[in-house]
């Protein structure tokens, strides 16, 4: 697990080793994750709808954290694959040891039709990079049924797509008034 | 101390188990809700909220951030988060009340220790130079604890046996304590047969370790007055207080614990034990048990982790506020008049917190 | 019971570097803490606890490292708090360790923030070791871009905030930029990391701690130098995300801006606020915390830039110091923050001294710009007028 | 919440990472005098020998004295455990003792790995001896363990 390959330097030098660490953790998927997964499987994203504020979260948490109330799966209802770009920026990839990014990329909240929570970190193809825009309409670009796997899920953070979804491209429809999607910008 | 007699209103834990589906932030939920309800107040009458967690245990960055839902911070609350037990998220809060301004604070503490192995987390915790490139792990260095506890001749390895048993006894019969390989029968109690297990770190055995478990616990605190209003049996922390020792194992006498001793006194325990009835101890070990009841003064009279204690039930950063939990329980159904709660941080007993609770007097 | 006067009498920081090679976790930690030590006039035995604050452990690889560093503070035998609220951590540090004298606890307490950023790598803690890491100017870009339109603010104004910053930390002999050539030029050619931000409107990886000795009234008194009275803390946490958030004008850092304000008489804050350390780790962020915590009203704060009201010699000083922009260990930026400010008001803070500062502001925040920690320091304690 | 699930519902992660440690002049002397087969500690203001080394008393946080002090290499077993199943973070493969050792003109005691091949062979005041590595690069790992003294072959 720790091995050293630090090398001794001369005396009147700062003295620097290496230390190399190497943690392993297996996390269970809660059951909500799993419904979320299994779902994108089948090209269904589910949403959780909280009984007591009636909002829609995408990727439910099993709990509304605004009204602090349990959702279980008979809070569950399917969110549409299309919505609106409500916040973006490009991201220059810092380089660091396991970063596989080397070229800039989009990195865009998303909106779906019928949910009140924003899918944060989504790639919007389809269109060039410089003219990704808040506003724009998007729907999601499915993985072929067979390709569709776990890919993503961990147990933290309102989950990802990645098993069912690649991203988002433009549906080629006029942009999306600002005043309609105000609320949940970035 | 000029402090304030604060009172613990409210209560909730997770059973301690050794793996769960459930996300950190359910379990804290769950145990947050819990609480609340136990000191049927609203979450938003709660002036202050202190949690406690660890990154490291947990896999990831800014795991206190995702466990802050189950908190309900909207509309925003006054908080704070130590990367320490609950029991000293507790502490945190505790000095926020005394300033007289809030009425009432929420304290929650969590850890999942499942998704690691603790033998190969645990010596992350320790010194990057001289320790961790050991890989040296808790039970390790709680052997070379106990072993200097035998040592000194105040201890042999059927008096571990016996915390054992004992605790395991009492676990078996709290809902709340982990459900352990031969936990429950009585036959498997037997002190000789536990001496006839292996050893895992000579001279420790399995059932001298405390399990690592998943698990969560909340507190709710609040001023005197309020307290009353709430309760006819409120619990008052007539002192709490904490001391650290040194890190390096080989500069202290690991078969004594200095700093519990002083958290003591300054937490005003009392010589002897402080009349207490009942002693909730965050011993990971059989043999640190004994070293604690030995700084606390705690005669035979005194029971000691009625609950069965970390060896039955070790929610890693939840453990120490759950003994808290389990001290107040006994002064709250009256099995106890007075009661000391023990927490604690770091391996080997480096960091102690004691809290003295009592009913009205 | 009610609580009692608190002061800063012992400040100290190391000179923040890229890499301070030269000391251990150890030596970066006691360098900070013997400086103010000797700033209060102390000995390691005449503090009573000691309070840790960094932000994750994952960037240096150590779990819960205050366990090593304790007893390197004299916290044997003492009680020891480790603090972590992400970025806000070194001002939440600070306030705790001001409550444990606030609340007649103890008389003088150590409060130390640290972070070793050349031992790892903040984008691969931040990510939780995994690829496609956004770093934090990732996640604030989205943030910025919303001020920015909502504001119609012209893209130069985060440009000037990088140069007074730069500008300002060459006055100041502990911070790691100092870039003696910076210009509007050289901001706006630099890089675009995360757009709109360029590489020159971000703060830097240091390496570096802040220390501050709080004491009760009577530590004040028999202190050496002239204290910082804390007039008044806050700290405010919300959700980081939910819908109807408004992630620019954040609630937390309006409910905490104005429970700071209230608890201590403010009711004009750009006028009676003399200077203020603002946690600014990318140029626009400085308007935004004047129009977030209500110091400038909606689309003021980059007038206040544009204007020069923030500059050194203006009428609403912002960062003297240089700010997070020119020194950046992230634990301890929160508490440099509130130690610059506690600087100001003890006329102790040297060539980047605001002249006839008597109440300062310290602020810092941290998450997805969700924790906040503020405090209010003055010269006397009823600086506030 | 104990049952039995299907692989998927696991999600593995290795935390991995390259940290690079600077060790100052107290730790770096330490890692220094181990290239030299040499084991040096500190001396406190009140004149005891740390090995390890800190840069400070870890009783009182005083700086401690200027210089090193060579100690060792030799030392007495304080206290140990015997590890029946190393970790693969452990230094040993085999069935091995930890102990704490302190190292002839030492105050302190230093923890390290004892390689006594049964646990027989170990006891408090066993008098043991460092096996040194044969490439060093500055970690207290450069000891390899320790064995009793007499049997270091």
């Amino acid at each position: 697990m720790t091995t050293e390959k630090g090398s001794a330097s001369a005396a009147d030098e700062p003295m620097v080793v290496d230390d190399f660490v190497a943690l392993t953790y297996h996390d269970r998927l809660p059951p909500e994750t799993v419904r979320f997964a299994d779902g994108l499987i089948a090209g269904r994203i589910i949403g959780q709808r909280c009984p007591q504020c009636r909002r829609v979260y995408v990727g439910g948490k099993g709990f509304c954290a605004m009204c602090v109330v349990v959702m279980g799966p008979e809070s569950e209802i399917d969110v549409a694959d299309v919505g609106v770009v409500t916040g973006y920026t490009i991201i220059t990839p810092v380089r660091y040891y396991g970063q596989t990014k080397t070229e800039p990329f989009v990195y865009a909240s998303v909106l779906l039709d019928g949910a009140s929570s924003v899918l944060g970190g989504q790639e919007i193809t389809g269109i060039a990079i410089d003219a990704v825009r808040e506003g724009l309409r998007v729907r999601a670009v499915w993985k072929p049924p067979e390709a569709r796997n776990y890919e993503g899920h961990s147990t933290r953070g309102w989950g990802s797509l990645a098993g069912g979804i690649v991203g988002f491209e433009w549906t080629g429809e006029p942009d999306v008034p600002r005043e309609q999607y105000k609320e949940f910008a970035v | 101390m000029p402090a304030d007699d604060i009172a613990i209103v409210g209560w909730g834990q997770t059973p301690s188990v050794a793996s769960t589906d459930l996300t950190e932030p359910q379990l804290c939920l769950a145990a947050v809700n819990d609480a609340l309800a136990m000191a049927n107040i609203d979450r938003h009458a709660i002036g202050f909220t202190c949690s406690g967690s660890c990154d490291y245990l947990s896999g990831g960055p800014f795991v206190f951030i995702s466990n802050l839902e189950a908190a309900g911070a909207w509309p925003p609350i006054s908080e704070s988060h130590v990367e320490m037990d609950g029991a000293w998220a507790l502490y945190e809060a505790w000095v926020r009340i005394q300033h007289g301004d809030i009425d009432f604070a929420l304290v929650y503490g969590s850890g999942k220790s499942s998704p690691s192995d603790p033998a190969l987390l645990f010596p992350q915790q320790l010194d990057p130079y001289y320790l961790e490139p050991l890989g040296l792990d808790p039970a390790s260095l709680m052997g070379m604890q106990a072993r200097a506890l035998l040592d000194s001749g105040t201890a042999t390895e059927r008096d571990f046996a016996a915390v054992a048993a004992r605790s395991r006894r009492a676990g078996a019969a709290n809902p709340k304590a982990q459900t352990l390989p031969n936990g429950a029968g009585e036959s498997d109690l037997d002190i000789d047969a536990l001496l006839a297990a292996p050893y895992v770190r000579a001279p420790l055995r399995a059932h001298d370790l405390a399990p690592a478990a998943d698990g969560a616990a909340a507190v709710v605190l609040a001023t005197p007055a309020k307290a009353r209003e709430l309760t006819d049996h409120p619990v008052f922390i007539r002192g709490i207080d904490h001391r650290l020792e040194p890190h390096q194992p080989g500069v202290r006498d690991l078969a004594d614990s200095p700093s519990t001793r002083l958290a003591a006194q300054k937490a005003g325990l009392g010589a002897n034990g402080g009349g207490v009835g009942v002693a909730e101890l965050y011993a990971t070990s059989s043999a640190q048990e004994l070293i604690l009841r030995a700084a606390l003064g705690l005669g035979p009279d005194v029971s000691v982790n009625p609950s069965g204690g970390a060896l039955c039930s070790d929610p890693v950063m939840a453990t120490g506020l759950v003994r808290i939990i389990e001290a107040a329980q006994r002064v709250a159904d009256g099995t106890t008049r007075r009661a000391v709660a023990h927490a604690v941080n770091g391996q080997v007993l480096q960091h102690n917190l004691v809290c003295v609770l009592e009913g009205e007097r | 019971m009610s609580a009692r006067p608190v002061a800063v009498i012992g400040v100290g920081q190391t000179h923040h570097k890229k890499a301070r090679a030269d000391v251990s976790m150890i030596g970066l930690v006691r360098e900070a803490a013997e400086r103010a030590l000797a700033d209060a006039g102390c000995d390691w035995a005449d503090i009573d606890a000691v309070v840790l604050g960094k932000a994750p452990d994952a960037f240096e690889g150590v779990m819960q490292p205050e366990l090593f560093l304790a007893d390197a503070l004299g916290g044997a035998g003492k009680p020891m708090l480790r603090v972590h609220t992400a970025g806000s951590v070194g001002g939440s540090t600070f306030i705790y360790g001001s409550h444990l004298v606030n609340a007649g606890i103890h008389e003088r307490v150590l409060t130390v923030a640290w972070e070793k950023q050349s031992e790892g790598n903040a984008q691969w803690g931040l990510a939780g070791g995994r690829s496609g890491g956004i770093g934090a100017g990732g996640a604030f870009a989205p943030f910025i871009r919303k001020y920015i339109r909502d504001t119609d603010a012209p893209e130069y104004i985060g440009w000037m905030v990088a140069v007074k910053d730069r500008q300002n930390a060459l006055k100041n002999p502990y911070a790691h930029l100092k870039i003696a050539d910076i210009s509007i030029e050289k901001v706006k050619e630099s890089e675009m990391l995360w757009d709109p931000l360029r590489f020159l409107e971000s703060c830097p990886s240091s390496d570096g701690a802040c220390a501050m000795v709080v004491g009760s009234e009577a530590a004040a008194a028999a202190a050496p130098n002239p204290p910082a009275w804390v007039l008044g803390t806050a700290v405010r946490t919300e959700l980081s995300t939910f819908p109807g958030r408004d992630a620019t004008r954040p609630q937390a850092g309006v409910d905490c801006a104005h429970a700071l304000y209230d608890s201590v008489g403010i009711t004009n804050p750009r006028e009676q606020i003399d200077v203020a350390e603002l946690y600014v780790p990318f140029s626009w962020y400085e308007p935004m915390w004047l129009e977030g915590h209500d110091i400038a009203g909606p689309g003021e704060g980059w007038r206040m830039v544009d204007d020069g009201a923030t500059e050194i010699e203006g009428s609403f000083p912002v960062n003297p110091s240089g700010g997070v922009l020119s020194s950046n260990p992230i634990g301890a930026s929160g508490m440099l923050r509130m130690a610059e400010a506690a600087l100001q008001v003890r006329g102790l803070a040297g060539e980047h001294q605001v002249e006839g500062a008597h109440v300062s502001l310290g602020q810092a925040y941290g998450g997805n710009a969700q924790y906040f920690s503020m405090a209010i320091f003055g010269s006397t304690q009823d600086a506030v007028r | 919440m104990t049952e039995q699930h299907d692989d998927r519902h696991v999600v593995t992660t290795t935390l991995e990472f390259p940290y690079r440690r600077s060790l100052g002049p107290v730790i770096g002397g330490f890692a220094r005098a181990l290239a030299e087969e040499r084991i040096v500690g500190v001396r406190t203001q009140a004149g005891d020998v740390l090995v390890p080394p800190t840069e400070h008393d870890p009783r009182t946080g005083e700086s401690v004295r200027d210089g090193f002090v060579d100690v060792g290499p030799a030392g007495e077993v304080q206290s140990w455990t015997w590890v029946s199943e190393p970790t693969e973070r452990h230094p040993i493969r085999r069935p091995f003792a930890f102990a704490l050792i302190r190292l002839d003109g030492a105050d302190t005691a230093l923890v390290h790995a004892v390689d006594a091949e049964a646990i027989e062979v170990m006891r408090t005041g066993l008098r043991v001896v460092p096996m040194w590595r044969a490439e060093r690069t500055g970690r207290i790992t450069d000891i390899e363990c320790f064995v009793p003294a007499g049997l270091e072959g």
